[in-house]
């Protein structure tokens, strides 16, 4: 099941293993939903980063994000607040969060020269 | 199993879709279908029909509520004619690129301008390029069978087309005569519910109708096009499977009379097949050999039917209610398509009659297999002929 | 075949009598009929033409008839000079009418009269088409009876039979009633 | 419950699209479809966000969804509502809500939606509105506002944009009696998560007009969007509202509430201001003083009817 993440168990449309068989497709325009075959990553020039320093989990940033690419990580044991953490295959680099952020807890930095540039 | 009515074209193929037990009907009135909708509406408020029904605010609605009803896997009917037709032209091509059999029934009617609201089938050879099966109707009875067997065959799953049944405008649509109701146990066993994959699902979600790009859409478009050549032995199989439930026959995508020896083959489609034959039968009292062929079904087209009913003419004749202008008559370019692909180099002449709900006589089919034999006489008779407009300069 | 044109005003019943006179023809296998207006938006009053074709084969011919075995004219007012040229030879116009013609080819019924006294208002199709079940072989009283009680709504059944029978009883010889 | 920040539902049925970095109407996608659930069936005609989400094989619906003919949105969301009911398919929490931005709600779709009105149809309807087709590259739909430059209306010596107002399209849609009707902006994210919600708890037809900034089209910085959002509620070009019908209301002619009533609006070029609002975004830069002061009298007079007719 492609848009359920199996280890978060939330439903998201989920990148996976694609081969073209036209057999498979070509008798209606009718297809699994949440189907990703792409990363959004190459539109980037400049990605977020979170300092989990100031951050004080207002979700601020996670609501406004037009991508989603604000993700919750599961909240360990007994701590009542989620930490936040950029989807870097599907943020396109808007900047959007940081304009939102009232506690200045995220910033943009250049995508050339991150090491994991993608 | 059957009850034997009094009925207008119209009302038989309105009693079809009752018995075909359609979940969703959308429809807007245009003359002269609107009888279609009137009775469907009557038969809901009673409760013989157990259906929705969306008093749509135009054709365009019309159709593209059947197409969002039909991708929840629902039965879907809507009616049109004419410049409803046109209306929804652009929604044509969803329902049959998204592979939702909806079936919809078109009374021919001319095409605007000068407005004109009698029987003409501009309407709907217009169209021939947007997936849809269709097919003509020769008779009321035709008509209600075709209702069921055209859910049979668009939700075969080999088939998964649109079906759009035509009606001659008026000459079918508002004449009365005796017609055969098959009782709803007999139509139940013929057409079972739809089942389909093609459709939303809230255990397993799925996107439907969404855009493809040059590297996916050429597989959409072939599968289509070889779904709908394959059609026509799935129509044979369902009219098989008709004939042995209710008893009628009918005899694939072409009709036949007197063609086996015939010299002179004229071909047509719809109600007026009707006078060719009666024609055709006098002339072979006469000793001419006559013979005329009904297409039933212009997509998909029934080439190999066609080249051998015509293979030995010595002329063949198409009367239509069509000119594509600034070419011929559409129905002619395809007969001819068809003569062209059996290597057979028969002579053929175009007759162009009936626009605008215009009468074609006795007469009138007279002179065209007169001018079929001055042909095949080696006698000169334009390519394509207007019947009933006298030369330039003649007063009327 | 059997043709049969019918003049009325939009609202008389012309196309009703039509219909009629074709379902109880047809009714028996082996019978066929066409019944059809003349095509195109019905407005109440106009003068309207409906035809109907009864065969023993079926009829593929589905044009207007030009000439008919019988021309019923529905209101008098519409009986007028050149009714002849719609005629087949041997062929009889009917007529709702009180007026007397010096012409054997010419049946009238004082259809407005029956219809008025026996169903209050002067619906003359009925009155008519009794008519034509002494004119027309395989329509007799029977199946014109058959054609009321299957395509008329029933509140109007019985008085509708009591105007056949009130036109039979003047006499089945084809004379004015 | 009231849905927010720290309830709404960690799924995301609008992911992986290939809209605009700062796409407004993506973010309309995205939350709406969280407040309604797994359950939702999308309905999409031509436009961004079709073109966006659905490209094969690249489909970024988590829920059911499809595309409708450019006019149709409406009508297909009509049909699938009772395609779903007639077969006794449809889930108790199953909203059946259509997407479309501002020309195919205000221009071509309108038809279709005073139709599916009419009949009440079971729907929910979002105009997601960015104010042009953006989609065809920025061409002026009834819902440009005056003075904006788009491609078919540019900004030059003879006209500077868009001539016309920007339809009154939520009266329009009110003035059928429709159920609910409300105004949103994506700058006030939880107002507008609130009104789909009011909308989700509702049978009938609904109606959810949302201003949904185009970075693109309008001419302002990709990170801009949500800022924007905000200040053009705050100069009071746009306004948050709510109607009910009178079916709903027990109010003759319905019952319309302003969700946000400022006593004043900021002047001269601070931020909240007109001038700030127009003059930050080059769709708007060849606007005259005197052209802006006539926006902000349009904007004072509809604000006093808005004012005279709430309640």
């Amino acid at each position: 099941m492609g848009i359920s993440s199996k280890q978060s168990g939330i439903v998201i449309p989920t990148l996976r293993q694609w081969e073209c068989v036209p057999a498979q497709f070509d008798r209606s325009t009718c297809f699994e939903a949440g189907h990703l075959v792409e990363r959004n990553a190459g539109w980037r020039q400049q990605r977020p980063v979170i300092n989990a320093d100031s951050c004080t989990s207002c979700l601020q940033c996670y609501m406004y994000c037009p991508d989603g690419a604000i993700r919750k990580t599961h909240a360990e044991e007994g701590s009542g607040q989620p930490s936040l953490f950029v989807d870097l295959d599907f943020c396109k680099g808007c900047g959007i969060c940081v304009t939102v952020c009232r506690f200045g807890a995220l910033a943009m930095i250049p995508e050339k020269g991150c090491d994991d540039e993608r | 199993m059957s009850d034997k009515r009094f009925l207008s074209g119209d009302e038989a193929f309105a009693e079809g879709v009752r018995l075909a037990r359609p979940q969703v009907i959308s429809a807007y009135p245009i003359t002269p279908q609107t009888v279609v909708v009137e009775r469907l509406s009557e038969m809901v408020e009673r409760g013989d029909l157990v259906a929705e029904y969306l008093h749509v605010e135009s054709e365009h609605t019309a159709l593209s509520a059947a197409i969002g009803a039909a991708a929840t896997g629902a039965r879907t009917f809507t009616a049109t004619s004419s410049q409803g037709l046109l209306y929804m032209a652009e929604c044509l091509t969803y329902a049959a690129g998204g592979r939702f059999p909806i079936v919809m029934m078109n009374a021919n009617r001319a095409t605007c301008l000068p407005w004109n609201i009698y029987g003409d089938q501009r309407d709907s050879l217009g169209l021939l390029d947007h997936g849809w099966i269709q097919v003509y109707a020769r008779d009321a009875q035709e008509a209600l069978d075709l209702a069921l067997m055209a859910y049979r065959i668009a939700e075969d799953p080999r088939v998964a087309t649109p079906v759009m049944v035509n009606l001659d405008g008026f000459a079918l649509t508002h004449t009365y005569e005796q017609v055969h109701v098959p009782t709803q146990e007999a139509a139940d066993a013929f057409l079972p519910p739809y089942a389909t994959a093609n459709r939303f699902d809230f255990e397993h979600p799925v996107n439907i109708g969404y855009s493809a790009g040059p590297a996916y859409n050429r597989y959409y478009k072939y599968r289509a096009h070889e779904d709908m050549c394959s059609a026509l032995s799935v129509i044979d199989q369902v009219e098989a499977e008709f004939a042995a439930t209710f008893g009628r026959t009918y005899t694939g995508a072409i009709e036949t009379y007197a063609c086996e020896d015939a010299d002179f083959i004229l071909v047509s489609l719809g109600t007026i097949a009707g006078l060719a034959e009666e024609v055709v039968r006098d002339l072979r009292a006469e000793g001419v050999k006559a013979g005329s062929v009904r297409i039933r079904y212009m997509r998909p087209f029934p080439y190999e039917a066609l080249c051998e009913a015509l293979s030995g003419a010595a002329c063949v004749g198409v009367l239509e209610k069509d000119i594509s202008f600034g070419a011929e008559g559409t129905v002619f370019t395809n007969v001819n398509s068809a003569l062209q692909r059996a290597g057979a180099s028969i002579p053929a002449r175009n007759f162009v009659g009936g626009l605008g709900g215009d009468d074609i006589s006795r007469e009138d089919m007279h002179g065209i297999f007169a001018s079929l034999q001055k042909v095949a006489e080696g006698g000169s008779v334009p390519l394509v002929s207007f019947l009933r407009v006298e030369d330039e300069g003649e007063v009327l | 075949m059997i043709e049969v044109i019918w003049h009325g005003r939009g609202g008389q019943g012309a196309f009703t009598a039509a219909r009629l006179l074709a379902a109880g023809y047809s009714a028996p296998d082996g019978k066929h009929a066409l019944a059809f207006p003349s095509f195109g938006p019905e407005r109440r009053g106009a003068p309207m033409r409906a035809f109907t074709k009864l065969d023993d084969a079926p009829i593929g011919d589905r044009s207007a008839c030009t000439r008919a075995d019988i021309v019923a004219y529905l209101d008098d007012t519409l009986f007028d000079e050149g009714w002849d040229e719609e005629l087949k030879p041997g062929g009889f116009a009917l007529v709702n009418s009180v007026r007397s013609f010096d012409d054997a080819r010419i049946v009238t019924v004082d259809a407005d009269g029956v219809s008025q006294r026996i169903l209050g208002r002067a619906i003359p199709n009925t009155a008519l088409l009794a008519k034509l079940t002494c004119m027309v072989d395989g329509f007799g009283r029977d199946a014109l009876a058959w054609s009321i009680e299957h395509y008329m709504p029933a509140k109007l059944h019985a008085k509708n039979l009591a105007v056949v029978d009130a036109v039979l009883a003047t006499g089945e010889d084809g004379g004015n009633a | 419950m009231a849905i927010t920040a720290k309830t709404i539902t960690d799924d995301e049925f609008f992911f992986g699209h290939k809209a605009c970095a700062g796409c407004g109407g993506s973010l309309v996608l995205r939350q709406a479809l969280k407040v309604l659930g797994p359950h939702a069936v999308a309905a999409l005609p031509a436009g961004c966000m079709s073109a966006v989400g659905f490209n094969f094989p690249q489909l970024c619906f988590a829920n059911n969804a499809m595309i409708t003919p450019f006019a149709a949105t409406a009508a297909v969301l009509s049909g699938i509502e009772a395609g779903l009911r007639a077969q006794g398919a449809k889930p108790d929490d199953c909203t059946v809500v259509g997407f479309a931005g501002d020309g195919g709600t205000a221009d071509i779709g309108l038809q279709a939606l005073s139709g599916a009105i009419d009949r009440n149809d079971d729907i929910l309807y979002i105009c997601y509105d960015n104010e042009a087709y953006m989609n065809t590259g920025i061409q002026k739909s009834s819902l440009t506002p005056f003075g904006a430059k788009t491609t078919t209306t540019p900004a030059g010596r003879n006209a500077h944009g868009c001539l016309t107002e920007k339809k009154n399209l939520f009266e329009i849609v009110a003035a059928h009696g429709i159920p609910y009707a409300a105004t949103a902006s994506i700058g006030y994210l939880n107002d507008f998560i609130r009104k789909v919600e009011v909308a989700k708890s509702m049978k009938g037809t609904r109606f959810i007009h949302v201003i949904a900034p185009c970075p693109t089209g309008w001419g302002c910085g990709v990170d801009e969007t949500i800022d924007i959002a905000k200040e053009v509620v705050d100069c009071g070009l746009w306004y948050l509202a709510e109607y009910r019908g009178p079916a709903v209301s027990d109010v003759a002619g319905g019952f319309f509430k302003l969700s946000r009533n400022p006593r004043e609006f900021a002047e001269g070029d601070a931020w909240g201001s007109v001038e700030h609002y127009l003059r930050r975004q080059a769709r708007f830069r060849a606007l005259s003083d005197e052209e802006i002061e006539s926006v902000i009298q349009g904007r004072n007079a509809t604000w006093e009817h808005l004012r005279s007719i709430a309640r």
